[in-house]
């Protein structure tokens, strides 16, 4: 019964794609796939907006939207109605075809990107053997999408947003990729569903084996949700958007539908790479503890994927936005030795995965820990404690 | 003083969390309300817009306006306008034919209030004034202006029992006044049209 | 509440002081009717730098923070003098009353309030009037000295009209850089060319109306 | 640049100064009495460049961080700041003509429309004034009313500024939303007494206008015991934040020496390092009474701008303890002021306060008639600004936006 | 699969053809990413998955944003060129034309068309990964030493530019 209810979705799309003839089958079952990922996550975008509207809104101790609808649910379908009835509004300067582009460029790759991401057991559209890879590969489509809708403004906020945009996603594709690498590493595969599987099990019969709960899991845990962040412009990362500073960048000339298109490719990258984190770090759709394994595995993601949101929305709510430079000095003399450290101790790790003595596992992951922590403390020093930096006292007179 | 990198970052999102979890449970921190279907109680020292005073039944024989333009005169933003009632022989009478106030430029700094010798003007407290005609309804003629001497208290309990003590003390004064005059001159007073005595 | 404070040498003597430092300072006490009745001091342009110079840096006063810049627009008086004297005429002694009457020419003024942070006394009212209202209406800035002016005297620039010699930015502020008259002149006559709110029962109702006749169209 | 080297020559004489050891009198506190005969010079227009080279950006009127209609124009290098200069005047209404045209009691309402978040100190300024020109005494519960309105005035401005500030940092409002949950309270505390939210209108020439309502010292007390932990949050949150640090710590360095030359007043002044607080330098009211401190900064960054607002709502809130539990019983207004056809002999008089944003003076001259003959106002927001140029060149369009945001200006003040 | 092949096709070369033809240099740097995408649409039809995501990492994710990047910081891409029809392009046109001209003959002539198509071998990334780190290992750090090489060299240029241009 539960085996039923976990597969669900799996046997439904094998009967309708069963009851078509044999021709079609081949084109039929991508179009379901699409179909599915593009309504489902669609859906999740519209939950999300009204939980980050809601959530912020009980972080800054305000109500959040409670107007349309019981407790406000039909927000989304207010603000979605909203963007779509607006005027649709083109600068006179602006590339035409570029700026029309620009917004179906951001949300194409991103789309793809779902294809390859297990979302529960045997859930998952296309398994491709360097799936990784591919995710990443359209990944580097979004940066065109913010170069184009910045450039093609005609703006000078806008060009200064997808300067901003460009440099800031270049720089943190390296250290997500590494971080990402580290778990390739222990794996042994680029393809998601091997990596989920390589998560499978339990220590002790109660201790999740998910890569997060390795010292070098952790850390490249934390690093990846850094990069993932600034790869999807959130907050404290929002540099292109920068609303106090350069008035949401790259998005200054868009309005109504295209403006809305945008912000779904930002949700959608968002969830994206939440996912990619789930199933990298996290254990995709595996139960943390084995006694709730009979619930279905799509839904273990789905709660690991709100998660992560929430995680998103409490960051938001909290820290104020970085300086370019300091943006790109983050990345490349902070994220990037750490996070090429972190291989290393990831490959300690696989290599010591042979020690059977008593507490191999707690030497284990003391030494990898001290070698990160050391790394973190002595960089952290080096680079953000200076005189007159950090907090001061301060002299009063009477 | 040993900072800890990235220990600020921490507790900062748990300060944030916390406000998110009080927000459920401690009423303080959420200082909104839900306007329409909730309202905060109005001060008593609130002040919106002027009204005119009066006292009685008739919002015409009862106004305690004099027509004296003192208010007129001071009013920063001149948003007061006063044009005085003539009988038919064309003498001015001591009473307001028009009393204006264009609501869209007074800027409810109650300096027609203080300056007023009659107790005749008082602030309003209505708030809910919007409206689609810009030009028309946010002129308050006369009619609109004046308000029962129970609204004002209503409105303003301390200050009208205030008032209302002034205003019957003045009349006890001027009623002895009278009578000694009418002792004295035992002829019949014309009495004055624009008299408050309730 | 000013006795508390470290007092300042009195404006005579500070007057004295700059006489002897500045060659060729015109200083004059003008007296404050006021119940504050603080003097100032008048200082004419061609001195003034170095005089605001010495006041910032003498060790006594050390006056180095301005804090306030503006301007005041004195028009043209008529002043009638009334003389009343005693002639014969006629044989008759007779008392007469001649009224003459003449002109004191308008002029504008700049005013610098002058404190010391340092020494936390102050403050010294300076003062620097202009020839007339109209070519002659020129003061030396006190930029180079105190930074603080700089805005200030921009404004005073651009509502009085008072040009400010050695200012580094003397531009318009406040208004627009087309814009022609001076505002804060007591002369000064309103525009009949902005959009107007028009209220009813009021003189700007008939001005709009006036305004929007001529233009061709009634909008109010 | 060249300022700025002139800067770090002065600050030599700051860096002296022995840090944290307490108060020092007034005389030797004076680091830039070395600066005598230093001229300040504005920076001198950049050369060298290829025109079109830079990218030039209006950042305002309409911009969201201005804080209103005020406009930057910046020439870029990349995202590095050139040039700016600033463009004022869009909310120009002169003030000043009409406070000309009408009776000095008629102004005091317009007053409350000059920096709009602390109606209650402009007011006290404009009547400190007035009674100095006019020779009015305050009654001693109107001075401690005035003192009780003015502090909470002081809290609810800093509190703000530092939420905006934080804002334009980019917390996403949070910070801004917690200041204005106090400020509410605050603003609930002025309703009640003055009628008004924020278009006050309290106080009259030789006291105030009307005396506190039946328990609202009670809730003013609630207000004051409060607010101390609102401060503690706020610090949680923001003081130690890395990002807060690293962004707000080294930028707009703002040296004493140059403070003091341009005017500099109110506690961007005392953040850097110069010990100069109206309320103690003139004790006007009845300041020398309340036991209080002046916090200084030694940076003269963005940081300190912000830590020394913190440490200031603190000694607030002592003052007001104070004056809460010290309010005498009396009458609230001298029986000498009027409110018709008020005369001031003819002459001059200007009176300063401590406003929140710095030192705020009213100049009038007085020809003997109901109306001012010269009436103006000295707008600490406006002169504030006017070393804007130095603190921003060579720094980055974000920093420009947070240096602005601590220089905490309100735009109806700066245009008036 | 024949018509993958060939909607495949076009996009590339009309990608090709706009970013050579197109006045606009962010125009056809565009279209040159539009033709980068189409190769690698080639290379995954060819059952090539690895090579395919790596064409598409490289060349749209770093080669096309740093055209794309060099034009943002030179802003070059304002104010497009007038289409010129000068002698020197008119030579290019003449020798590409040439080249493909021998090409196709050479390829013609050489009777590859008749042959049969080997069946593809099954390349895991795996298996690549084992090659290029155990076989192919010493070119692999040869390249990356070049490349880093470049980097730094290409750093100290520009930290020369602006120690000479900077203020």
């Amino acid at each position: 019964m539960m085996e039923t209810l976990d597969q669900l979705f799996v046997l439904l799309k094998r009967w309708v794609v069963g009851e078509f003839p044999a021709a079609w089958r081949l084109w039929l079952s991508p179009l379901i796939d699409a179909g599915a990922i593009i309504g489902v996550f669609a859906g999740l975008f519209a939950v999300t907006t009204l939980l980050e509207r809601k959530g912020l809104g009980r972080l800054q101790n305000r109500m959040g939207p409670n107007r349309v609808g019981p407790f406000g649910v039909l927000q989304p379908l207010a603000d979605g109605l909203k963007m779509l009835t607006k005027e649709d509004i083109v600068p006179r300067a602006a590339d035409r075809v570029v700026h029309f582009l620009a917004p179906i460029a951001m949300v194409t790759p991103i789309l793809l990107a779902y294809a390859v991401l297990p979302f529960g057991r045997n859930l998952v559209a296309v398994d491709f053997d360097a799936g990784l890879l591919f995710f990443f590969a359209v990944g580097a489509g979004t940066e065109l999408a913010v170069f184009m809708a910045g450039w093609s403004s005609r703006n000078k906020y806008s060009l200064l947003g997808a300067m901003r945009g460009i440099a800031q996603m270049i720089s943190y594709e390296v250290p997500l990729v590494l971080s990402a690498v580290a778990v390739v590493l222990v794996a042994g595969s680029l393809s998601l569903p091997s990596i989920v599987d390589s998560q499978a099990g339990y220590h002790w019969g109660w201790l999740a084996r998910w890569h997060v709960f390795t010292p070098w899991g952790l850390a490249g845990f934390i690093l990846f949700l850094i990069a993932a962040t600034a790869e999807s412009n959130r907050s404290p990362f929002d540099l292109p958007e920068g609303e106090s500073e350069i008035i949401a960048g790259h998005l200054i000339e868009y309005s109504g539908f295209k403006y809305a298109l945008f912000f779904l490719g930002e949700y959608l990258g968002l969830f994206a790479v939440s996912a990619l984190g789930i199933t990298l770090f996290l254990g995709g759709w595996q139960a943390p503890v084995p006694f709730l394994a009979w619930v279905p595995s799509y839904l273990w993601f789905g709660a690991k994927l709100l998660g992560c949101i929430a995680l998103f929305i409490w960051l938001r709510g909290t820290m104020p936005r970085l300086r370019t430079d300091q943006l790109m000095n983050f990345a490349w003399k902070f994220m990037l030795p750490l996070v090429l450290v972190n291989l290393v101790v990831a490959a300690l790790w696989h290599g010591t995965a042979a020690w059977g003595f008593f507490g191999a596992g707690a030497t284990r992951w003391l030494l990898g820990g001290a070698v990160l922590w050391l790394t973190y403390s002595a960089l952290s020093h080096a680079l953000f404690t200076a005189p007159g930096r950090g907090p001061r006292t301060y002299r009063y007179a009477d | 003083m040993k900072h800890t990198p990235g220990w600020g970052l921490l507790k900062g999102l748990f300060e944030t969390a916390r406000n998110f979890v009080g927000s459920y449970y401690q009423p303080g921190r959420l200082t909104t309300i839900e306007y329409p279907d909730e309202r905060l109680p109005v001060q008593e020292n609130f002040r919106n817009f002027p009204m005119l005073i009066y006292d009685g039944a008739d919002p015409e024989r009862g106004l305690r306006c004099v027509g004296c333009k003192i208010c007129e005169k001071e009013c920063p933003p001149q948003c007061i306008y006063i044009v005085l009632e003539r009988d038919r022989s064309g003498k001015v009478q001591k009473r307001p034919r028009l009393f204006d106030i264009d609501v869209s430029v007074c800027m409810s700094c109650q300096i027609c209030v203080e300056v007023c010798p009659f107790d005749a003007i008082k602030m309003n407290t209505e708030y809910e004034l919007s409206t689609g005609d810009r030009f028309g309804a946010l002129l308050l003629r006369k009619a609109e202006l004046a308000k029962p001497n129970e609204y004002y208290r209503r409105l303003h309990p301390t200050e009208a029992a205030e008032v209302d003590a002034r205003l019957a003390a003045a009349a006890q004064a001027k009623a002895a006044a009278q009578a000694k005059e009418q002792a004295k001159l035992t002829a019949k007073p014309a009495k004055p049209a624009w008299s408050t005595q309730p | 509440m000013s006795d508390l404070r470290p007092a300042m040498e009195t404006l005579e003597r500070i007057r004295t002081r700059l006489e002897a430092a500045v060659a060729g300072a015109e200083l004059e006490v003008v007296a404050n009717g006021a119940v504050a009745a603080q003097g100032s001091l008048r200082v004419d342009a061609a001195h003034a730098v170095a005089v605001a110079r010495f006041l910032r840096d003498d060790a006594q006063l050390q006056l180095d923070y301005c804090s306030n810049v503006t301007g005041v627009d004195w028009l043209d008086r008529v002043v009638r003098t009334t003389v009343r004297t005693r002639r014969v005429i006629d044989g008759l002694e007779r008392e007469l009353e001649q009224t003459t009457e003449h002109t004191v020419p308008g002029y504008l003024e700049a005013v610098y309030h002058l404190y010391s942070v340092a020494l936390r006394h102050g403050p010294l009212v300076l003062r620097q009037r202009t020839a007339d209202r109209a070519d002659g209406a020129r003061v030396a800035s006190l930029t180079p000295v105190w930074r603080s002016a700089e805005f200030q005297e921009r404004e005073v620039y651009d509502l009085f009209g008072v040009v400010f010699e050695g200012h580094p930015d003397l531009r318009r502020i406040l208004m627009w850089d087309e814009f022609r008259d001076h505002p804060m002149r007591k002369d000064y006559v309103e525009p009949d060319d902005y959009e107007y709110e028009p209220t009813p029962h009021d003189e700007v109702l008939a001005k709009a109306r006036r305004h929007y006749a001529g233009a061709g169209g009634d909008r109010a | 640049m060249r300022a700025q080297a002139g800067d770090l020559e002065m600050r030599g004489a700051f860096a002296a100064e022995p840090h944290g050891g307490g108060g020092r009198s007034a005389g030797s506190d004076a680091g830039w009495g070395a600066g005598a005969g230093h001229e300040w010079v504005r920076p001198a227009e950049p050369v060298g460049r290829l025109e079109g080279e830079w990218l030039e950006v209006a950042m305002g009127p309409h911009h969201p961080s201005t804080h209103g209609v005020f406009r930057m124009n910046v020439a870029l290098e990349g995202e590095r700041i050139r040039k700016l200069k600033p463009v004022f005047g869009y909310l120009h209404r002169n003030h000043e003509k009409i406070a000309e045209g009408t009776t000095y009691l008629g102004s005091m309402p317009y007053t409350d429309r000059l920096d709009y978040f602390c109606s209650l100190t402009n007011n006290w300024a404009y009547a400190l004034a007035v009674e100095t020109l006019a020779g009015l005494g305050v009654p001693e519960r109107a001075e401690y009313l005035r003192v009780i309105t003015g502090e909470l005035t002081r809290l609810l401005n800093h509190a703000c500024l530092v939420g905006f500030l934080l804002h334009d940092m980019g917390t996403m409002g949070t910070p801004l939303m917690y200041a204005f949950r106090e400020r509410e309270k605050i603003l609930d505390l002025f309703e009640a007494l003055t009628g008004a939210r924020m278009m006050c209108n309290y106080l009259r020439f030789g006291g105030c206008r009307v005396d506190v309502p039946a328990g609202w010292l009670a809730g003013a007390q609630r207000v004051v015991d409060e607010f101390p932990r609102f401060l503690d949050e706020f610090e949680n949150l923001l003081t130690t934040n890395e990002i807060v640090l690293a962004r707000s710590q080294g930028v707009g360095v703002l040296s004493g020496a140059l403070a003091v030359n341009a005017g500099i007043t109110g506690p961007m002044l005392r953040a850097s390092g110069v010990n100069y607080d109206l309320r103690k330098v003139d004790r006007y009211g009845i300041y020398d009474r309340f036991n209080f401190r002046v916090p200084l900064g030694e940076h003269g960054d963005v940081y300190d701008r912000y830590m020394v607002r913190i440490l200031e709502m603190r000694e607030s809130v002592k003052i007001l303890a104070q004056a809460l539990k010290d309010l005498p019983p009396g009458p609230i207004l001298d029986p000498k002021s009027k409110l018709r056809g008020f005369r001031p002999r003819a002459g001059e008089a200007y009176g300063r306060i401590e406003a929140p944003k710095g030192e705020l003076g009213f100049y009038l001259i007085s020809d003997g008639s109901v109306r001012p003959y010269r009436y103006r106002v000295r707008p600490p927001s406006l002169i504030n600004l006017t070393v804007l140029e130095e603190l921003c060149l060579g720094h980055t369009v974000a920093d420009a936006v947070i240096v602005l945001g601590s220089v905490d200006i309100v735009l109806g003040e700066v245009d008036r | 699969m024949e018509t993958a092949f060939y909607v495949l096709a076009a996009v590339t070369v009309a990608g090709a053809v706009a970013a050579m033809a197109l006045p606009r240099l962010v125009h056809c740097t565009l279209c040159l990413a539009v033709a980068f995408v189409g190769l690698a649409g080639h290379f995954l039809l060819l059952g090539a998955e690895f090579v395919s995501f790596a064409q598409v990492l490289v060349y749209v994710g770093a080669v096309a944003i740093l055209v794309v990047f060099a034009m943002l910081l030179t802003r070059s891409a304002d104010a497009p060129p007038a289409w010129v029809v000068s002698r020197p392009g008119l030579l290019g046109v003449g020798v590409a034309v040439l080249v493909f001209g021998c090409l196709a003959a050479t390829v013609a002539g050489s009777g590859l068309a008749g042959r049969e198509a080997p069946p593809a071998p099954e390349v895991t990334v795996k298996a690549l990964g084992e090659r290029l780190m155990a076989e192919y290992v010493v070119p692999l750090e040869v390249v990356g030493l070049l490349l880093t090489a470049a980097l730094i060299g290409a750093v100290i240029l520009a930290l020369e530019d602006r120690a000479k241009g900077g203020t």
